[in-house]
């Protein structure tokens, strides 16, 4: 891994789909890198992108967005940190 | 042999202890002025020979405690070979400052007559205020001996390594703080230093301030710099 | 595991949730955060004793795809409660050296095993033909005292044991000695002669209780990091605990001293004998326990050095032949004894700081301070070694400062299984289980009635000792020698003189296991590979007598395999009829024609466990190798020993569950503080103390004088070489040197010597010089900073570099008593590489 | 005694080594070819050797990345002459919270402030005090042998997404 790519980013979405077309939306969805499908339920799913920069993430939305189906795809949580602090916070057996 | 050095000081003595007489005034003035050169060379002699690491480490105080620790840092090797002695660092360059730092000095050896620290026990014992007017000395001095050496101007920064080119900058040039404000304990170990800061980490309201003289020395520069600059000429 | 999840995981359900309560919908808990499926993303984590020092700190270690991938300190280990040191940190990688050995490798020419061949990899079978046969042919020729075999500490609780099966009564031969020789040797027998029974009445526990800590010779800073925290721990949060550092030189655990005492060389004994003065002398004595408690004797003086008997020091010394005698004596000669030993005296031999001195012996004498005293190699590498043991429990009977929390001698070890492998299971060349003894008619008769073997069948004489099997191999009267889990080359005193020419003696044929090709597998003539730490089921003992047990993990790459499968599997190469006496087997014909792995290892005892016993979660390659479990077996066996007997274990598998338990183990319960009431189940209730282990329930207190060391420095070789480890390495740096970040923290041995030396001298920072012995030389590099400072005419020169064998230049004298090897005192002159 | 190295010689030395390698690869006896001095002492056993030059530290003040999360990180500069005894701790005069912004130094991690019994406090934890038992710098050196060591990260995690 290289060294520079030290910031990582998380967010998370709400996509509306027409109903018909939510099972082949998720299947599409799943299949896409850094995208996590957390939730699905009447017409809503909940997913989790992550990405080296906010710009990434934006792609990866706009990819959304264009998937067939795809109502709307709303960016709701954003949040970014250094790889390192990632790791530091790491809680063992005690936590 | 003997008896000829016994006949000479007798001469001598009896020359200098007849009454001037005979004497002219120029000679007296011109005995005057050669008694005060050979005075004078032999009391700067005296200086600079105090002004040594061997004198300074001649007594087993020193030796033992401070210099041992030196040893160990950059300050006694290092890449070019340029290295600092005790008074580099410990006697001012300047003539007035130096001889108000030897009267001081006098004082620490007082402290070998009497044994305050002729254990390494109660060296460690003494080491806090010892070391606290050094620092108070070298602040109120704007470390002037460790400028003698590191110009701040002549500092390449593309030389140091990130991290200190930024703490310089920042502090440093800036005028923020002073060399000894980050580098204690640059040549010697440290007392415990519970309650003493990090140099940069200071509060605002004590940035750019001047410490309240802290000792003897900075008395005397005070009333010397006084004394330069209300115009009197001579000095006792 | 919720333990387990990242920060990063986390952040990922957090949003997840936002997103989830914006939309007004819940959130399933089986969703999937993983491509794959969280499996993919699983680490298996179990836990295992550190492979590292004494200290035994348990670590939590994951696996996935058959590899160690982490590691870091397990939170419920009592020892080090989540902390690791550097090295225990690397554990993941101390495996994965490029140049693991593979295969057995024998040296050949033209095909056939020649002295002077060639390393060839060679399969199992070839390997343990030649090897059977040259065993078998040394053991016609020259008998079983021909046979030896060289082990450690860090062989696992089965593998010590199997090992001292195989060779004392399978090759009956008592020459097995451990590395725990050059280690703890001199501890181990000061506890035997002092309390009767082996290993500290204290434990660990002692670190939160004291209010005082005394180093002798220990630099647990770097030699036993996790240790210091806890010391550290108690120090800097509570101001009145003081700690004194007593050493040769300046090094790290100073750093923490309110009382830092350098001495010269050799003189802590002195200094031993003037805190014991100055207690009797304070009237600090604990009378009521001197009394009750304690018994006073005197021992022999002039006891030479343990080098070879033809030495002209060996020739001076009166008692050389009887270094161990002792005889009773009373509080008012020993008094009379130390009363020589005052402060100013001590003050000029020993150039110690006579204000420390007495802070530090007013320590001992304060009744209301409690102290635990700590030591390593500074006093077991020590030619009165075993009298600087003594001496120190001297200061905590006279006061009564023992067995009770906070208050008690505490000896560390240096490797992860001294205390359980080496002394517990009896691996040392005089040593049955469980504290017995070979000389002991008794015990021998026990040991083969436990062992189910025929009456007489233990050899009565004690073996060659570690540095006796050296002189021993050079002069040809060893001849097989079996080297495992050991470096000895690199470690052995005297190496180019002693030690190596013995390996390469034509007469001998030497085998070696291990993991990697270290100098010692280089200088041997078969090399087996091992398999290593949790690439097989193990056990260890740590310092606080706590046992300690993990599962294998892993598998070993290629053809490696544990040093227990090694020893069981070769015992299956020898029949009775080969190794015992004729005589032996008219008298008990049943053990006629059997193997000895059959009268051994499969013997109704070892083998009562069956497989449907192993935990299905975990492999374990020997159980399965040999269709029992194995390590149950001879850990049950071994445990037969110790149990009523104030050694007791809990039952093997309990240990699976625990994070290690201190013996003895009684109903269940662990015990904290030996020969205290109400801490030990051994000691009854009235009793108050008892030294149980002693016939008169009394410790000695012993009456030593300081002797000077073996060499010291004159005016041609004028400085003292101390030789010692650095924190980044363990040991010959075998397993650390491969791990990148260890080996980049500290790339190689330098020479740390005294800035002013050096400059008086005229030899830079960094220059390279030879560092001369009178019986070798190395080549090192100056290093007048870093961590250890050295006082005038002292230098320390690390071990753990191949490429700068520093015991070339070292002494081989020992303690007469314990036979441990001083490392930290001999006289070398340090002169410019021309 | 071995003389110093001339340049010639050293030429020679690495055509033998590389010759050795080629040796190595090409026949049977692959086992034993990977020998390093520093850990499997010199070629005759007991030869002296010359000793390396001491290293420099690595001091590019770039974080490098862990083994894996449980890895305490190594230090990217030098700590030569940094002090760090009962009195004082020089590495904490920076790392430490209170003074990490001020220095642009990376924080110490929360694990720092917990207790033996895990329970968290205001300052860092004096079981901690010592960090060079578990920092340590590195120096500008290769490795002396590989590590087959495998990241975590290599392992496992299949994209749907990918072929």
């Amino acid at each position: 891994m290289p060294e520079k790519a030290n910031r990582h980013y998380i967010s998370s979405a709400v996509i509306v789909v027409r109903p018909e077309a939510e099972e082949r939306v998720v299947r599409d969805l799943m299949a896409m890198e850094r995208v996590e499908v957390h939730a699905i339920q009447g017409g809503k799913i909940v997913v989790v992108i992550e990405g080296a920069s906010s710009g990434e993430l934006g792609a990866s939305l706009a990819a959304i967005s264009a998937i067939d189906g795809v109502v709307a795809a709303n960016m709701v949580f954003e949040h970014s940190e250094n790889v390192e602090a990632m790791s530091d916070d790491r809680r063992i057996d005690a936590a | 042999m003997i008896a000829r050095i016994k006949r000479l000081a007798a001469w001598v003595w009896k020359i200098l202890s007849t009454p001037a007489a005979t004497l002219s005034l120029a000679f007296l003035t011109l005995g005057g002025f050669v008694g005060g050169v050979v005075f004078w060379g032999a009391f700067n002699t005296a200086l600079e020979l105090t002004n040594t690491e061997q004198f300074c480490t001649g007594c087993h105080e020193m030796r033992a405690n401070v210099y041992e620790e030196m040893t160990r840092t950059v300050h006694f090797s290092n890449r070019s070979g340029v290295r600092a002695s005790c008074p580099d660092c410990h006697v001012p360059h300047e003539w007035t400052d130096k001889i108000a730092r030897k009267m001081q000095a006098s004082k620490e050896v007082w402290g070998k007559i009497f044994g305050t620290i002729n254990t390494r026990q109660k060296f460690l014992d003494e080491r806090l205020r010892l070391a606290q007017h050094e620092w108070h000395r070298l602040k109120a001095n704007d470390s002037l001996e460790c400028r003698n050496c590191h110009s701040s101007v002549a500092m390449d920064l593309s030389k140091q390594t990130q991290r200190a080119a930024n703490i310089h900058t920042r502090y440093l040039l800036s005028g923020k703080a002073t060399c000894i404000d980050c580098h204690k304990g640059i040549a010697h170990e440290l007392p415990n230093m519970q309650g003493v800061d990090p140099g940069w980490h200071m509060p605002d309201e004590l940035e750019g301030d001047v410490l309240p003289s802290a000792n003897a020395v900075d008395e005397l520069r005070k009333v010397m710099a006084e004394a330069h600059s209300s115009g009197e000429k001579s000095l006792p | 595991m919720i333990g387990e999840l990242t920060r990063r995981d986390l952040i990922k359900a957090h949003a997840a949730g936002i997103a989830a309560a914006t939309a007004g919908i819940a959130l399933p808990a089986g969703a999937q955060p993983v491509p794959g499926g969280v499996e993919s993303l699983e680490i298996k984590w179990s836990k295992a004793p550190c492979r590292f020092c004494g200290t035994g700190c348990g670590v939590m270690v994951g696996v996935k795809e058959g590899q160690v991938v982490a590691t870091h300190g397990d939170m419920q280990a009592e020892v080090n409660r989540g902390l690791n040191c550097i090295k225990g940190y690397f554990l993941s990688k101390i495996m994965y050296g490029e140049d693991r050995l593979k295969t057995p490798l024998l040296r050949k020419r033209n095909g056939k095993y020649a002295k002077d061949g060639e390393f060839e990899p060679v399969s199992w079978d070839e390997a343990f033909d030649v090897m059977a046969d040259q065993c078998k042919k040394v053991l016609k020729e020259k008998g079983p005292t021909a046979v030896g075999m060289f082990g450690s500490g860090q062989w696992t609780i089965f593998e010590g044991y199997a090992a001292t099966k195989l060779m004392r009564a399978g090759f009956r031969s008592n020459n097995l000695d451990p590395n725990a020789r050059h280690c703890m040797a001199s501890a181990a027998y000061a506890f035997m002669r002092t309390f009767g029974m082996d290993e500290p009445m204290g434990c660990y526990d002692d670190f939160e209780n004291a209010d005082a800590f005394v180093l002798w010779g220990s630099n647990m800073a770097e030699m036993h990091p996790i240790l210091w925290t806890r010391l550290a721990d108690r120090r800097l949060g509570h101001q009145h605990v003081k700690v004194a550092v007593l050493s040769t030189f300046t090094h790290r655990s100073m750093d923490l001293a309110d009382i830092p005492v350098i001495f010269t060389p050799g003189t802590d004994l002195a200094i031993l004998n003037y805190i014991a003065n100055h207690i009797i002398t304070s009237g600090k004595v604990n009378e009521e326990f001197v009394r009750n408690h304690t018994t006073f004797m005197k021992g022999v003086t002039n006891i030479g050095y343990g080098l070879r008997p033809e030495d002209p020091l060996e020739l001076k010394a009166a008692n050389a032949a009887n270094p161990a005698n002792m005889e009773p004596t009373d509080f008012e000669s020993f008094k009379k004894f130390v009363s020589d030993y005052t402060l100013e005296k001590v003050a000029d031999l020993t150039g110690a700081d006579p204000g420390f001195l007495q802070q530090l012996a007013d320590l001992y004498a304060d009744p209301n301070r409690k102290v635990m005293s700590l030591w390593t190699m500074g006093f077991n590498q020590h030619v009165r070694g075993v009298w600087a043991n003594h001496m120190l429990y001297n200061l905590h009977l006279l006061t009564g400062k023992i067995s009770e929390p906070g208050n008690g001698p505490f000896s560390l070890t240096g490797q992860p299984s001294a205390c359980g492998t080496a002394r517990e299971v009896g691996t040392f060349a005089h040593r049955l289980p469980a504290d017995m003894t070979v000389t002991n008619p008794e015990h021998r008769h026990h040991a083969e009635e436990i062992w189910k073997l025929p009456e007489g069948l233990l050899p009565d004489k004690p073996g060659y000792h570690a540095v006796q099997q050296d002189r021993m191999l050079k002069d040809g009267k060893l001849s097989f020698y079996w080297v495992q889990v050991n470096n000895n080359v690199q470690a052995a005193p005297n190496t180019k003189n002693e030690t190596y020419q013995g390996y390469r003696n034509p007469d001998n044929f030497i085998v070696v296991s291990d993991a990697y090709p270290t100098i010692t597998a280089m200088s041997a003539d078969l090399i087996l590979p091992a398999a290593m730490w949790v690439e097989k089921e193990g056990a260890y003992g740590n310092a606080e007598r706590r046992t300690h047990v993990w599962h294998q993990l892993v598998q070993a790459p290629g053809e490696a395999r544990s040093d227990l499968w090694q020893l069981v599997e070769f015992s299956k190469r020898f029949t009775t009829d080969e190794v015992w006496p004729a005589e032996m087997l008219d008298k008990h014909p049943d053990y006629r024609g059997k193997t000895l792995f059959e009268v051994l290892f499969k013997n109704g005892q070892v083998d009562q466990f069956p497989l449907s016993e192993v935990d299905k979660s975990y492999p374990n390659n020997e159980a399965y190798a040999f269709d029992f479990y194995i390590q149950k077996g001879l850990f049950e066996e071994y445990a037969s020993f110790g149990r009523g007997h104030g050694h007791d274990l809990a039952p093997y598998d309990r240990y699976h569950q625990e994070r290690g338990l201190r013996w003895p183990v009684v109903n269940g319960q662990e015990t904290k503080w030996r020969y205290r009431e109400g801490y030990d189940p051994y000691v009854k209730a009235g009793e108050g103390v008892k030294f149980y282990g002693r016939p008169d329930g009394r410790a000695v207190i012993l009456a030593v004088p300081y002797e000077p060391p073996a060499e010291s420095p004159d005016n041609e070789y004028d400085f003292w070489l101390v030789t010692g480890r650095v924190l980044e390495h363990w040991h010959s740096g075998s397993m650390t040197m491969r791990v990148p970040e260890l080996y980049k923290a500290f790339p190689g041995a330098r020479c740390f010597m005294n800035a002013d030396d050096a400059r008086k001298r005229g030899f830079n920072q960094g220059m390279e010089v030879r560092i001369v012995s009178r019986r070798g030389e190395i080549r090192s590099r100056v290093e007048t900073r870093g961590r250890n400072r050295m006082p005038p005419g002292v230098i320390f020169v690390p071990w753990f570099d191949a490429s700068q064998l520093i015991n070339k230049v070292t002494l081989d004298a020992t303690d007469p008593i314990s036979k441990q090897t001083d490392y930290k005192k001999c006289a070398v002159k340090i002169l410019p590489v021309a | 005694m071995r003389c110093e190295d001339s340049p010639r010689r050293i030429i020679l030395r690495s055509f033998l080594a590389a010759l050795a390698v080629f040796a190595a690869v090409f026949s049977t006896n692959l086992a034993v070819a990977q020998m390093v001095r520093e850990l499997s002492g010199p070629p005759g056993g007991m030869d002296m050797v010359p000793a390396k030059p001491m290293p420099k530290w690595n001091v590019d003040d770039v974080r490098k990345m862990r083994a894996y999360p449980d890895q305490p990180p190594v230090i990217p500069h030098s700590i030569e002459g940094y002090q760090l005894s009962v009195n004082t701790n020089r590495c904490l005069s920076c790392h430490k919270r209170e003074f990490t912004e001020g220095a642009g130094a990376p924080m110490i991690s929360v694990t720092h402030y917990m207790t033996r019994e895990g329970q968290m406090l205001a300052d860092v934890s004096p079981r901690r005090y010592f960090c060079t038992a578990c920092h340590v710098p590195q120096a500008e050196v290769q490795p002396l042998v590989g590590n087959t060591f495998r990241d975590m990260s290599e392992m496992g995690v299949e994209h749907l997404g990918g072929k």
